[in-house]
């Protein structure tokens, strides 16, 4: 039976999602308490997971008993087990934490919501662990249809932002398909390792060529990066709470995943960063992703806008980190995915705490907010320090090793582009501070006896616990990198697999 | 020397850090400025009894966890990093308690607040005194600027914002714009950041990057406040006192001037700075904010402003001594260090008395206060007799050094631009003095109603007139700990 | 002329599914109707299961589905490529199911705004975000 | 806007046709996407699942895994439906209209007016007048029957004939949907409830995911019908046969639910009263 554990991992969120369906419509109290506990169960089995792939090297899962071309297999390495970790622990952080909002928020529809959050937790899980090329496809397909359907649900913008997504994700996803259908005529296998055995054997190197392109713009756009983010703000800045914090830290990082797995694993690293000249043109694209991000980020009046458009900028460094070339680059991009989703988690769930306390989102009324919300801004504190890069907290780590990636790469445009974004982020959050920390200059003594408004107590814990999080993982950067990070890197470089 | 390691370093930075919690929980005031005064006798006892050990030429070490491959998160206490932290944990004692006085004095609002981030500040100060590599000192350096940020703009009002911006923007701009590329670069170069004796890069560099490097560590340190960089000094003053007191005249500056002195001497290196010749461009530097500083104070009418262009001018004459590269050059430099802090906090201090006292604020308005106020003006004489260098304070000795040291490094502009300095440092300080004391009958303006600064104002800018007079007396932990650093750096 | 030929007679499947592909896609970018640009939508992504489809053919074979029982030897080139119309059968139900929610979307603006007009839409937007603010 | 995205449109689909260049011929018998993997499948398909339609061997065996999303993706498009759309707040429409059964008249009540109740005599019918339809309602009624007998057909047919899970379900799916046309949505709702479609939907991905886990839980990989046999007492080969038709059967259910619960929403916009 321990051999099973990795089906678990998807197996226990699904069953839940049906089970949530069919209680819901019964007795609405059981949906919370089901899914908190599949999300927990899935937790623990990521981690069970992780420390089997570390003692005994990659899993091979073979799913219905067939061997990997023929049926489809699993292929759970140290970097997939990572991120398996990282999804389960945001999820399970934010189920808890936007209990209160989301009961406020959707009082008609809780049920379906949760069945909604267990899907997309499904589908983003399903894309991590999968070996198979099409099988990535699908659960890309479930993850993004219920990320609609939680985004669509917000103010009256909403659902225009998230039509407008929808194209832009549909686009994204179809060109993917287009792109594994070129692969498909080339090779004549699905599964990830068959394809990489077969790939070098083939003699008509164009075909690969614009397969990788098409598979590329394909993710890019999924991905918003730079020049195809224009979905991501709209989307995540009307989106409602509860669904804003899931969704927010995780599609991007995954889909950035998905851009290493398909890079490394399938199309193998000579190929994709010698043979095809695109890496300077990508590197350039994350420098402009960098500085236009933090400007339009500056622009910004309100604070999930401003929060949306600093994702945008945490992809370019990732997509940049990435496409650098070098072991170093690869792994600050794979520790940036971490340490973003941490950051992005916490940033979210404190706009929802504010918003769900003072439902307003725009800078002015965010006046006086340090004494009206000690712990949500501290918080908040935490959380902006780890993205400017300020040492203890676990930003300052991966900024490390993309500056490090950046400079022995010889890209000291992104190395530029990096200290001026961090400059930028230094200005955009103590902005919010200034806003938050001065009361309005004349009444003071009236704002005294307002007291404290603090979020409520099931919001708060896991925020705190959250920016804990983010100054431990600083702590443990290193072990990080050198238990899990150095060998899930060294095996996709050497192509081990 | 085997570095003897144990967890002393660690405690010493945390004490004050443990004493947080307590102090956000304390019910009465009186019950936490208890807890703060225990925090600080804790932490200048822990950080005395280290003394005996690195006199005798030992290290203390102790390192925490590993950060990236070859630089670990390492506390290690040696001659030069010992010296800073007794002065500046002893001078938190005697800012804690003046702190009680000025702020019951003007009864300022949320003193919790005050306290805690006081503490912190001290304990990153402390932090960075013991720190074993450059990215502990710089994870330091940056807590030290944001613990700090809160307590500069204590007063949450317009003025505040807008020096609270400007301080932000030279520190975090000059630290992640300029530190943090060129510890990458070091790091990529030398494969480890921990300090070296004879310099870590010693020979692995050629001119021109060298220079390059050189100047974003100068400048990146902006809380060295090195002339383009020092304007975020000024602006800080409009922290209440004890803050501009103990950080900007103690710690937070000093904090600047001793990792640019570290980079010099240990990363760098003497000898490649000596053969690149770079040693007379750094001292053109510091000559230039010595005297641009020093006659911009001759201009400033409030008290406190004049008192920090003093300070950018002193911090100069550190980074003077580290520039000099020579045995005893660096030696002052080290012990401008104390001498300039015992002397600056006690004039600090008399300032924040005369505010509470009188709430007079600029110096065209102190004609006459000497009568008044004889123990505070008192203070502010010998306090302006050790920064200006004068025999029977402290600052005579470490400005003596520092002579000796422009002249071994045979560079008599050096010893000019010196001279020339304490005599503008005079005509700044001085008639502030006279003018307190000996004025006649009609010009005070101050006819006998007001009386002494409260018992707890008064106290401590005494306690350290008296401790500067003595250091020209005794200097001897300080002397014999610069000497031992000195020996550590060109002994190589 | 007669090389052209075969070319085209061995290649024109191809053209058709991205000259679909290309309608869809400037259908979804050109269109002002919200309604017209989901019909871009779909097709393109009919294009992309014609793509998939058109692979699995094998000339001369047919459907694939053993009509003689166990013990005859089976030549794979009596039977068209299983494989594609499978992935197929996944691709059509996906394009369903964008459909339904996009569709779900598009009802949603409609409650709202009274109209399907992308330009209407956004001008009434802009207008709401002029009067809050 | 127009031209600039009609030329990038044309840009790309010049490129794309450029790079078919080098694809194998259409039908070829040599291309490698008909060599590797589905020489496999057509080979050994029959004696390891016993089931003639290779594509429902692959699709409900080989590639399992794969079905089971897709028919949590349309679990997920119907969820996202009603978690769109469907509004609970009973805002009454502002009048409703009666028709008297034998002489045709139609009855426009206002709001808060007296409504007559659905009998013999009166039946309400939708504020978009409905026409009198008796040809429709009647030949429905007469049809969807062999409808739906056809869809079972096609669903327990799939192992042997073109059809299966899917095709089965949308067709049932399809019945229902046309008894809605004809008659009205209300007629339709009370004969399958809302409640009764989600629970549906769901119970049919369970029963999916349930044979999976089951097999999981007899010890071989999650959705490996061959441990199925020490459950059913035959041998491997044939335990597969039948986990596939079990697993089809799950596809119909689910499909058609959904068809349904979907049909519902967009129709009504989520109110459930009036619609198509």
């Amino acid at each position: 039976m321990s051999s099973q554990i990795p089906a678990f991992i998807i197996v226990v969120p699904l069953l839940a999602a049906l089970v949530v369906n069919i209680a819901g419509w019964a007795r609405r109290s059981l949906c919370f308490p089901t899914a908190v506990c599949a999300l927990a169960a899935a937790w623990i089995s990521t981690i069970i997971v992780m420390l089997r792939v570390s003692r005994e090297g990659d899993i091979i899962y073979r799913m219905a008993g067939w061997d990997p071309p023929w049926g489809i297999s699993w292929h759970i390495d140290h970097l997939n087990a990572l991120i398996l970790i990282l999804i389960a622990t945001v999820a399970l952080i934010n189920i808890v934490a936007t209990r209160s909002t989301a009961a406020q928020e959707f009082p008609d529809r809780l049920g379906i919501f949760y069945c909604l959050y267990l899907l997309f937790v499904t589908g983003v899980m399903g894309i991590v662990i999968t070996g198979d090329v099409f099988n990535l496809y699908v659960l890309l397909e479930i993850a993004s249809l219920s990320g609609y359907a939680l985004l669509g649900m917000g103010g009256s913008r909403a659902s225009v932002s998230s039509l407008n997504y929808l194209f832009m994700g549909t686009i994204g996803a179809s060109l993917y398909l287009f792109g594994t259908g070129y692969l498909y005529i080339a090779t004549g296998s699905l599964n990830m390792v068959d394809i990489a055995s077969i790939l070098p054997t083939l003699e008509n190197i164009s075909l690969i060529k614009v397969s990788f392109v098409l598979c590329l713009v394909g993710l890019f756009m999924k991905m918003a990066f730079f020049p195809l983010h224009t979905w991501l703000p709209n989307a995540y800045s009307h989106a409602p709470g509860p669904s804003a914090s899931l969704i927010a830290p995780l599609t991007t990082k995954v889909m950035l995943y998905v851009m290493i797995r398909v890079a490394l694993t399938i199309y193998q690293p000579d190929f994709a960063f010698s043979q095809m000249a695109l890496q300077d043109i990508v590197v350039w694209l994350a420098v402009i992703a960098i500085i236009s991000g933090s400007i339009l980020a500056w622009k910004q009046d309100r604070l999930k806008r401003m929060l949306a458009y600093i994702i945008v900028v945490e992809v370019g460094y990732m997509a940049g980190g990435f496409w650098l070339g070098n072991q170093t680059g690869v792994t600050g991009a794979v520790l940036h995915i971490v340490n973003d989703a941490m950051m992005t988690l916490c940033l979210f769930l404190t706009a929802g705490a504010i918003a769900s306390r003072i439902n307003a989102d725009a800078f002015k009324h965010l006046q006086g907010l340090f004494r009206r919300m000690p712990f949500t801004m501290t918080a908040f504190m935490v959380a902006a320090l780890s993205i400017i890069g300020v040492p203890p907290t676990c930003g300052f780590f991966s900024k490390w090793y993309l500056l490090s990636g950046g400079i022995e790469a010889g890209h000291y445009e992104f190395t530029a582009a990096l200290i001026i974004s961090s400059l930028i982020n230094v200005l955009l959050f103590f902005r919010v501070v200034e806003i938050s920390y001065y009361e309005p200059f004349d009444n003071h003594q009236e704002n005294e006896q307002q007291g404290i408004q603090e979020a409520s107590l099931d919001m708060l814990l896991p925020l705190l616990a959250t920016a804990g999080l983010l100054i431990v993982l600083g702590f443990y950067a290193h072990s990080l990198v050198t238990w899990i990070i150095e060998p899930a890197v060294s095996s996709l470089f050497t192509g081990s697999l | 020397m085997i570095p003897i390691v144990s967890v002393k370093p660690l405690i010493a930075v945390l004490v004050s850090l443990a004493v947080i919690p307590v102090l956000i929980s304390a019910r009465k005031p009186n019950v936490r400025e208890a807890w703060t005064f225990a925090a600080a006798f804790g932490k200048f006892a822990i950080v005395a009894s280290m003394v005996p050990a690195v006199m005798a030429g030992r290290t203390l070490e102790f390192s925490i966890t590993t950060l990236f491959a070859g630089i670990a998160f390492k506390l290690e206490v040696d001659a030069f990093g010992l010296l800073f932290a007794l002065v500046s944990s002893f001078l938190w004692i005697v800012t804690s308690a003046y702190s009680i006085g000025y702020m019951r004095g003007l009864d300022e609002h949320s003193q919790t607040r005050y306290f805690c981030y006081f503490a912190a500040a001290l304990s990153a100060t402390i932090g960075v005194a013991f720190s074993a590599n450059l990215l502990t000192m710089y994870i330091f350096y940056e807590i030290l600027s944001l613990s700090t940020y809160p307590l500069v703009t204590h007063h949450q009002d317009r003025e505040a914002r807008s020096s609270g911006r400007r301080y932000l923007l030279y520190i975090m701009v000059g630290s992640i714009g300029l530190v943090l590329p060129a510890m990458v670069i070091v790091y990529l170069l030398a494969g480890t950041l921990d300090f070296a004796a004879g310099g870590l890069l010693a020979g692995s560099l050629s001119a021109v990057p060298a220079l390059f490097l050189l100047l974003m560590f100068v400048f990146g340190f902006s809380k060295a406040a090195i002339m383009p960089v020092h304007a975020w000094l000024p602006a800080a003053m409009v922290a209440p006192t004890p803050v501009s007191a103990l950080l900007h005249a103690v710690a937070v500056v000093k904090v600047g001037v001793f990792c640019v002195f570290r980079v010099i001497t240990e990363i760098f290196g003497p000898g490649m700075l000596h053969d690149f010749g770079y040693g007379p461009l750094l001292c053109a530097i510091a000559a230039v904010t010595i005297l641009v500083s020093s006659f911009i104070a001759l201009s400033q009418d409030n008290l406190k402003r004049r008192l920090a262009f003093s300070t950018i001018g002193q911090l100069s004459y550190i980074v003077l001594g580290a520039a000099l590269l020579t045995q005893s050059g660096m030696a002052g430099g080290m012990l401008h260090i104390a001498m300039h802090a015992f002397g600056k906090i006690t004039l600090f201090f008399c300032a924040g008395a005369i505010v509470v006292a009188t709430g007079v604020k600029n110096i065209s308005e102190m004609t006459g206060i000497g009568k008044q106020m004889p123990a505070t003006m008192g203070a502010f004489f010998i306090g302006s007799l050790s920064v200006i260098g004068l025999p029977p304070c402290g600052g005579f000795i470490s400005k003596w050094h520092l002579a000796i040291g422009t002249i071994e490094a045979d560079q008599l502009i050096m010893l000019a631009v010196l001279l020339l300095s304490s005599l503008l440092n005079a005509a700044y300080f001085l008639p502030v003095v006279y003018r307190a004391f000996f004025c006649t009958e009609s010009e005070s303006l101050f006819a006998n109603q007001i009386k002494e600064a409260p018992g707890w104002c008064l106290a401590p800018p005494v306690l350290t007139a008296v401790a500067s007079i003595l250091l020209f007396f005794y200097p001897q932990p300080f002397l014999g700990l610069s000497r031992l650093a000195v020996t550590r750096i060109l002994g190589g | 002329m007669e090389e052209l030929t075969t070319l085209v007679m061995a290649k024109y499947n191809y053209w058709g599914v991205v000259i679909l592909l290309g309608i869809g896609l400037y259908a979804m970018i050109a269109k002002n109707n919200l309604v017209k640009k989901i019909i871009g939508m779909n097709i393109f992504q009919t294009a992309i299961i014609l793509f998939y489809i058109s692979i699995s053919t094998k000339y001369g074979a047919s459907i694939p589905i053993i009509h003689h029982g166990h013990g005859h030897t089976i030549h794979p080139a009596d039977y068209m490529n299983p494989l594609p119309h499978v992935l197929m059968l996944t691709a059509i139900v996906v394009s369903v199911a964008t459909l339904g929610v996009a569709l779900a979307l598009a009802v949603r603006i409609y409650n709202h705004h009274d109209t399907l007009e992308e330009d209407e839409v956004l001008s009434q937007l802009t207008t709401d975000e002029s009067t809050q603010a | 806007m127009k031209s600039f995205g009609l030329a990038c449109v044309v840009l790309l689909c010049a490129a794309l046709i450029y790079s078919t260049m080098n694809f194998p011929d259409w039908g070829s018998l040599n291309s490698p996407a008909s060599e590797h993997v589905s020489d496999y499948y057509i080979q050994n398909a029959l004696e390891e699942t016993a089931v003639p339609n290779l594509v429902t061997a692959v699709l409900a065996d080989y590639r399992g895994y794969d079905t089971l999303f897709e028919t949590t993706v349309i679990l997920t498009a119907g969820f996202a439906c009603f978690f769109l759309l469907r509004r609970y707040r009973r805002k009454p429409p502002p009048y409703r209209l009666y028709r008297h059964i034998e002489t045709g008249v139609t009855l426009i009540i206002e709001q808060g007016g007296k409504e007559p109740t659905e009998s013999e005599e009166f039946m309400r019918i939708d504020s978009q007048w409905v026409p009198y339809d008796l040809v429709i309602q009647k030949a429905a009624r007469l049809v969807i029957p062999f409808l739906q007998l056809f869809a079972l057909y096609v669903i327990f047919h799939g192992h042997h004939s073109p059809g299966g899970g899917f095709q089965g379900g949308v067709i049932l799916g399809a019945t229902l949907i046309l008894l809605a046309i004809a008659n009205d949505l209300r007629s339709t709702t009370k004969r399958i409830s809302e409640r009764i479609s989600a629970q549906l939907a769901s119970t049919g991905v369970l029963v999916y995911a349930g044979t999976g886990a089951l097999c999981l839980l007899l010890g071989a990989n999650f959705l490996d019908y061959s441990a199925l046999s020490r459950l059913i007492a035959t041998d491997p080969v044939m335990a597969r046969s039948h986990g596939i038709l079990l697993v089809e059967i799950g596809v119909a259910i689910a499909v058609s639910a959904v068809m349904i619960w979907i049909y519902y929403n967009l129709v009504s916009a989520g109110r459930h009263d009036e619609g198509l």
